[in-house]
């Protein structure tokens, strides 16, 4: 995957063509268990050390998100709730929030800019910065709100997944840092694998709704969750229920632009025949003896 | 103008057929697919194994630095991540470890012995030899003036206590014996070390 | 740390109290989960606040700062009495059997001994009773009164349930399943871990919280098994290093001890030092501890300690008073009785208690040296930062040295973790600019001091001029010839006892076994020897293979002492030498010698029915549930309130604090009281910071940038505070205006009827740095050590909370 | 330019100015805009420089759009009101598609035709600016949210849609009607052809003489 050859590539945005799928890659994916994570920001810490970035310092708003959102330069990001269960009990809910790497990605779809996202055989979803444009309609595209438009370089960014690392053999900068293991990465099917044995464990804790999330309405995505709650994924710092890519981007990105070019080709062309049929509407030389006289204020004489 | 208004009017309708073809599943995408992803930032560094500075879990690192160590080249860390060998970290980091880069290269690392005079507001650039030669020569003078070599019964005690010193919790084992010799074989008894705080 | 950070997996039941390892020390918290994932280990976390590492416990019990050892008392309370004690273990390695002197006793909050003129104990009374043999007298069946087993069960009778809640503020349900889950592990082949750091140690009581602990897990036979021990979390990277080496005010390297004013020749002080067995046929290690002195001083002063000058004793300074901790020393400064101090890294002004006193201290210091590889606000104390550094530079006079140092990555050496390994690393780049390894500083201070007594004369010059220093360059020595030096080696040839050669002179040692007291070896840190031998650098081995994946990796680097991994392991085994948990042995006796993954800690060849018990650097070789007049304020751990506390002892309202704490006479002014300080305090770090230093790294400045407190909900709608307020943060000594985090993790307690509040205040800013600036904690905390390590009492102090504006920029 | 002898002052030069600026503006709109719309027409985007180029360009020739056909609002507005002759003219609209105009009522300065040209351009000129701007995330982004830029970006693109078919009936019958074009190149025009298209105007034109 170090080059974006076609046999790699899995989509490209804006492209009417298939790339046609020579080389086989394991599906990857990272998997999440927030049930052993301790939101210590490792993770962040090496995204931001691997890809070079530092966003700007922010002040203390009063919660342990830092910064407070994601940005062109933070492509992860822990979030914390406080969440009360059922029985009273205070539960500190952490994610890492970041690119989830849809199997069917919104953003992709929305993409205008041929080449600018790609998505390699192996599920991971990556922005070209060359073919960005910055329109951002990743942005509205994506159904997690995870693109960002950097105003330094009007480009989006987000999570590669390290696929530089990735193409080398080696795990994602934040899986590999995190110090709990509450970040794995393999392929997709070990991982399911994997959530499967931590899901029986949480169990037998007590966490009668654990689950993995991997939603369906996306064709599933390459980074999954372990949740204790899996049953109520919007108090992880609203993780959306049921996410799909918006039926707006499906409207406007899908059939609307064929339909769209056809109707206006077809205005044209109606013109055309309309033309050849009625002919030209030409001014008559008796059009021009009626127009002068009444120009001359003689007509109604 | 007519000439414009033709030109135009082309060009409209080559859009208008674009669109159509375009509708029809032509089209061009392929040549944006040529670029590559980021080069792999490892390629060709040189790597040293080192141990986390921060705290006494002692997490196995890699160091990457740039630089062959050919005579031209002087070596800048570029990297740095955890040893997946090391039998206790097996390659993790903490939010602190996974930023060490970053405390290596902080604007705020001292390049030069500096120094500031009494009353003075702020520090100035000095030699090695200055300081080390005038903090020398203080602790010559304080200890000789206050060194107690008997105490009031008489015992011989040999110890300096007007000039103390706090040791490092970050240096080495090998830093810590010269530094004990150092400071004990001047009667040094006002001596800790950061175990506490 | 008794055992690895891996063995951490072994677990069944690990209990965080007294730190919190997931924001401390998150890749050795790894090895918790671990024993969750894979061992089904539960965790309990015991906290005033719902730390990181609760958010991912079974079990969460809160608790007011200060009150670990009632909780623990009553932890103890409830084993013996649902005979929930591993008794097999308990009688043979501990000293529940043996019997204590009539005379002591405890009443009212004090032992017997103490004297009310000297606020201080006579502890003669609280030691074993000795028969005619010399040895101390036991009962197996625990029915004499005055065995420790039955003085034990009377000392905890009081911390019941009830009162535990009372003095803690713990729901009792809580507290009740902590101790089900602790119970749970006196089965043979179960293990609890207890991990701690500063949370416990960082009180007027922290020895006596750690002791609390290890009493508990003495009970349940969970020293020296695999999962099990006292792990002491330790937090700097070469902390334990630099206490091995002895660079505390009272320590030698390999704790030796220096001498005191009043052993008055070499041979009073060898007297207290060679430490006679208590019990008939036990080893007792230190009775080796001349072979260690006086390879140590032939390592330092070579050819100039000899047995005619008694191996140079008075080349050491001798000490007047127990130790010149920090406490003592930042109080001699500020009145005037120290002229010059030397940080080699370290940041005093940030760290210690009460800045407002350390800042006047530093001011009145004719120089201050700073060695470090960052600006810290120590060096820069004289500037004026506003609130947040009121220092007038014009009226200081102090001569500072900010001496640029190399730091970790631009150097070679030797480090030791927590759990004793001593791992080598490699330099990868040069320091910048003019910087330089403290070595080299060191060495450049050194021989100009040498160069000037040896031309001039003045004090004693005699230990200066003979010190060893026959590095290849004298300027820089190469760390590689110091860690030799620190191994040891043979000075001349030495024999065995048939005569046999079995060192030639100039070889490396491989152990301390090999150590003479005649000055034919040489050994700068005994419990090091053997990290770099004949073989090489032991140091460096890389071999992370691990039997059974059991977590010792026992070729990785070396680990003292005599690469042994998991301290008194010869408890993992019965008094047969048969292992106490079949599946997971460390070590076992096969009939002819001990045998196992681990080098046992233990004679090799000492059959067990011989009856030498484990513990053989105690002279019982008992685990001590009991422990004589090792600690200074008693035998038995006994709750005493902080220095600052909103309720007097509920036990023993008239002893409220700790009659032994560390009080200076000039700082009891500065302590708060309840109705002026009605919230209680406790401070620490996060996980994203390293101390002060991590606001220098620009990832960790954005990660967590700004100073702030923590304040639980109801506390935060009485004051009218909104998450995100500024506050204004005040103490007895001095206030901080910083910005409030509103939390649920906070939650008021009930504390002898009345609704207590805690504030939490973590330490990591100050005005160097890439991160916001701030106060620093230690503006706000008291002046008053631990009762035996005089470590600050960080984590229980009075505060007052009020909304406020913010700063002026 | 004066007005030759036999024709009829139909637009000033500053009222042709303004109309082609409007429709330069469209126009460019239009093709920068499709570049965008499908990935057929991105090789649209080589006209503007590239991608970036063309995302960035596209709002600003909106800008300048909004305000020059602001003013030809303020222009024509008034001879753009609807009355009884455009309800009676829409009646007959399949006569004026047969070229036969005899048995059309007389319409003014303008027909309905051209009458919802310019109301239907007023609207989506509107839609199209006020989603444009939900959407113009270089300045705007963080003042609404990702649902309501989805929304913006579908009423956009429906509202382009239809602009342009608008534009493509609007150029259509300027070069349908024979004479017409004149009108706004020359800003006038022939007598005859005003008689034939819009007596009542050339009527009133006569008689203001």
């Amino acid at each position: 995957m170090a080059n974006l050859q076609s046999l790699d590539i899995l989509r490209s945005s804006a492209s009417t063509e298939t790339p046609s799928r020579i080389r086989e890659q394991p599906e990857v994916a990272k998997l999440i268990d927030v049930s052993r994570c301790i939101g210590c920001k490792a993770c962040q810490a090496a995204c931001m050390e691997w890809n070079d970035l530092r966003p700007e310092m922010e002040d203390f708003t009063g919660v342990y998100d830092n910064p407070s959102d994601l940005n062109p330069s933070t492509w992860t990001l822990m979030r914390f709730t406080e969440w009360e269960n059922e029985a009273g009990n205070l539960e500190w809910l952490i994610r890492k929030d970041g690119c989830m790497h849809c199997s069917d990605p919104g953003c992709l779809k929305a993409c205008p800019s041929p080449g600018a996202i790609v998505q390699y055989s192996n599920g991971i979803v990556d922005f070209v910065s060359e073919n960005c444009i910055g329109c951002g309609y990743c942005v509205k595209g994506c159904p997690f709100n995870i693109p960002r438009i950097s105003t330094a370089d009007s480009k989006a960014y987000k999570c590669t997944l390290c696929s530089d690392r990735v193409a080398v053999g080696q795990a994602p900068a934040c899986a590999k840092a995190c110090p709990t293991g509450a970040i794995q990465f393999g392929s997709k099917s070990d991982m399911q694998e994997l959530a499967h044995e931590r899901i029986i464990d949480l169990n037998e804790r007590g966490f009668k709704q654990a689950g993995l999330y991997d939603p369906e309405g996306v064709g599933g995505t390459h980074v999954m969750y372990v949740l204790h709650h899996a049953d109520k994924p919007q108090i992880y710092a609203n993780l959306p229920d049921k996410p799909h890519i918006s039926r707006l981007v499906q409207l406007w990105k899908g059939m609307f632009k064929p339909i769209a070019l056809a109707g206006l080709a077809f205005t044209a062309v109606a013109g055309f025949f309309h033309y050849v049929v009625a002919g030209p509407n030409e001014v008559q030389p008796e059009d021009e003896e009626h127009g002068r006289k009444a120009l001359d204020g003689k007509d109604r004489a | 103008m007519e000439l414009n208004r033709r030109g135009f009017m082309r060009l409209s309708g080559a859009a208008l057929a674009a669109s159509s073809v375009g509708a029809l599943g032509f089209g061009s995408s392929g040549e944006a697919l040529a670029s590559a992803v980021r080069p792999y930032k490892l390629a060709r560094t040189t790597e040293t194994r080192n141990t986390c500075t921060y705290c006494a879990v002692a997490c196995g690192i890699l160091i990457y630095s740039l630089g062959d160590g050919a005579k031209n080249s002087k070596a800048t860390i570029t990297h740095i991540e955890g040893d997946p060998d090391h039998p206790v970290n097996r390659g993790t980091l903490c939010p602190k470890g996974a930023a060490l880069l970053d405390v290596v290269h902080s604007p705020t690392r001292v390049k030069y012995p500096m120094y500031r005079a009494a009353g003075e507001s702020g520090f100035k650039r000095v030699s090695w030899d200055f300081a080390l030669d005038r903090v020398a020569k203080l602790m010559k003078e304080d200890r000789d003036k206050n060194f107690i070599a008997k105490n009031a019964a008489g015992t011989t005690v040999n110890r300096w206590t007007t000039t103390g010193m706090l040791a490092a919790s970050a240096s080495s084992n090998e830093t810590a014996f010269v530094t004990w010799k150092v400071a004990r074989s001047f009667g040094m008894v006002v001596f800790d070390n950061q175990a506490r705080v | 740390m008794t055992n690895t950070w891996q063995d951490i997996k072994n677990a069944n039941v690990i209990v965080v109290m007294g730190g919190n390892a997931a924001e401390a020390h998150p890749c050795g918290f790894k090895w918790a989960i671990e024993a969750k994932v894979h061992n089904k280990a539960k965790l309990v976390v015991v906290d005033p606040r719902f730390t990181r590492t609760a958010s991912v416990a079974d079990l969460y019990a809160p608790i007011r700062p200060g009150t670990d050892i009632a909780f623990l008392l009553g932890v103890i309370r409830y084993l013996l009495e649902n005979d929930a004690i591993q008794h097999e273990y308990v009688r043979a390695f501990t000293n529940a059997s043996l019997i204590v002197k009539e005379s002591y006793g405890f009443t009212d909050g004090l032992f017997s001994g103490w004297s009310t003129d000297k606020q201080d104990y006579d502890r003669a009374s609280w030691a074993y009773d000795v028969g005619e043999d010399g040895f101390a007298k036991s009962d197996p069946t625990f029915q004499h009164p005055n065995c420790v087993m039955n003085l034990l069960k009377a000392h905890v009778a009081r911390y019941t349930p009830e009162m535990v809640s009372r003095i803690c503020g713990t729901p009792k349900d809580a507290f009740l399943q902590v101790c089900a889950l602790f119970a749970s592990t006196s089965a043979p082949d179960k293990a609890l871990t207890s991990m701690y750091a500063l949370g416990w140690t960082q009180h007027s009581v922290g020895s006596q919280n750690v002791r609390a602990m290890a009493m508990v897990q003495l009970l349940l036979g969970n020293i020296g098994v695999a999962g099990g021990g006292m792990n002491a979390l330790r937090g700097h990277s070469n902390i334990q290093g630099l206490t091995d080496i002895g660079l505390l005010s009272n320590l030698m390297p390999g704790y030796l001890t220096l001498g005191r004013d009043f052993d008055t020749s070499f041979e009073e002080y060898m007297k207290t030092r060679l430490f006679k067995p208590q019990r008939a046929g036990q080893t007792s290690y230190w009775q080796n501890y001349k072979k260690f002195f006086v390879s140590f001083q032939k390592s330092v002063y070579g050819a100039a300690a000899t047995a005619e000058n008694d191996w140079a004793y008075d080349y050491l300074p001798k000490l007047d008073v127990p130790g010149y901790d920090i406490l003592r020393a930042f109080d001699m400064m500020h009145n005037g009785k120290i002229n010059g101090y030397i940080c080699q890294g370290f940041n005093p002004l940030q760290s210690f208690p009460n800045k407002k006193k350390i800042r006047a201290a530093l001011g009145k210091l004719k120089f201050l040296v700073v060695m470090d590889p960052l600006e810290t606000e120590t060096a820069k104390f004289f500037e004026n930062h506003g609130d947040k550094n009121p220092s007038d530079p014009s009226k200081i006079s102090t001569e500072v040295f900010m001496l640029p140092t190399s730091c970790f990555a631009e150097e070679d050496g030797s480090l030791t973790n927590s759990s004793r390994w001593i791992q080598w690393h490699w330099k990868a780049a040069e320091p910048p600019g003019e910087a330089k390894p403290d070595i080299a500083i060191m060495s450049g201070i050194y021989s100009r001091m040498k160069a000037m007594y040896a031309k001039d004369g003045g004090a004693f010059p005699d230990p200066i001029l003979n010190l060893t220093w026959n590095y290849t360059n004298p300027d820089s020595p190469g760390p590689d010839e110091i860690a030799k030096e620190i191994n040891g080696r043979a000075l001349q040839e030495v024999k065995d006892a048939s005569g046999a050669v079995t060192l030639r002179a100039g070889q490396l040692l491989d152990g301390f076994a090999q150590l003479r007291d005649d000055g034919s070896t040489a050994c700068g840190c005994w419990i090091y020897s053997g990290m770099w031998t004949e073989r090489g650098n032991i140091m460096a081995r890389r071999d992370a293979t691990d039997p059974r994946e059991q977590g010792l990796a026992p070729n990785w680097a070396f680990a003292w002492p005599a690469n042994r991994r998991i301290m008194y392991n010869r408890a993992s085994a019965d008094a047969n030498g048969k292992p106490w948990n079949p599946k997971k042995p460390l070590i076992a006796w096969n009939g002819s010698k001990w045998d196992g993954i681990d080098v046992p800690d233990f004679a090799p060849t000492s059959n067990p029915s011989a009856g030498v018990s484990p513990f053989i650097m105690n002279q019982d070789g008992l685990g001590r549930l009991f422990t004589l007049a090792a600690l200074r304020e008693g035998p038995f751990p006994e709750h005493y309130e902080p220095m600052e506390s909103p309720v007097l002892n509920s036990l023993h309202p008239k002893v409220s604090a700790n009659p032994m704490t560390r009080v200076f006479p000039g700082d009891r002014a500065d302590f708060g009281t309840v109705d002026k300080f009605p919230f209680v305090a406790t401070t620490y770090r996060l996980t994203e910071h390293f101390h002060y230093w991590t606001k220098h790294a620009k990832i960790n400045a954005i990660l967590q940038p700004e100073e702030f407190i923590e304040i639980g909900e109801v506390l935060a709608k009485e004051k009218g505070i909104a998450n995100g307020d500024w506050v204004r943060l005040s103490s007895q000594r001095g206030f901080v205006i910083v910005k409030a985090c509103v939390t649920k993790r906070l939650k008021p307690m009930t504390v002898d009827g009345k609704q207590t509040h805690t504030i939490g205040f973590p330490i990591h800013w100050g005005f160097t740095g890439s991160a916001k600036k701030g106060f620093g904690a230690n503006t706000l905390t008291p002046f008053v050590g631990d009762a035996n390590t005089e470590t600050p009492e960080f984590k229980a102090f009075l505060v007052n909370v009020e909304k406020t504006n913010p700063p002026v920029a | 330019m004066k007005t030759p002898p036999g024709s009829v002052s139909r637009y000033t030069t500053a009222a042709r100015i303004n109309h082609w600026i409007t429709a330069a503006c469209l126009i460019l709109l239009a093709l920068s805009g499709m570049a965008l719309f499908h990935p057929s027409l991105f090789f649209l985007t080589g006209l503007f420089g590239g991608g970036a180029y063309t995302r960035a360009i596209h709002p600003w020739f909106g800008s300048v759009l909004l305000v020059s056909f602001g003013i030809l609002f303020i222009r024509f507005v008034r001879f753009n009101l609807w009355n009884s002759d455009d309800n009676r003219w829409m009646g007959k609209i399949g006569r004026v598609l047969a070229n036969d105009e005899e048995n059309v009522p007389e319409v003014g300065r303008y027909n309905a035709g051209q009458k919802l040209v310019f109301w239907g351009m007023t609207l989506l000129i509107l839609a199209l600016f006020g989603s444009g701007i939900v959407i113009w995330d270089v300045y705007f982004a963080k003042y609404t949210l990702i649902g309501q830029k989805r929304i913006a970006a579908v009423v956009h693109s429906l509202a382009a849609v239809g602009i342009i078919g608008i534009w493509i009936v609007h150029v259509y019958a300027a070069l349908w009607i024979k004479g017409t074009i004149s009108a706004m190149m020359r800003g006038s025009v022939s007598a005859g052809w005003s008689w034939r298209h819009h007596r009542k105007w050339l009527r009133e034109t006569a008689g203001r003489r």
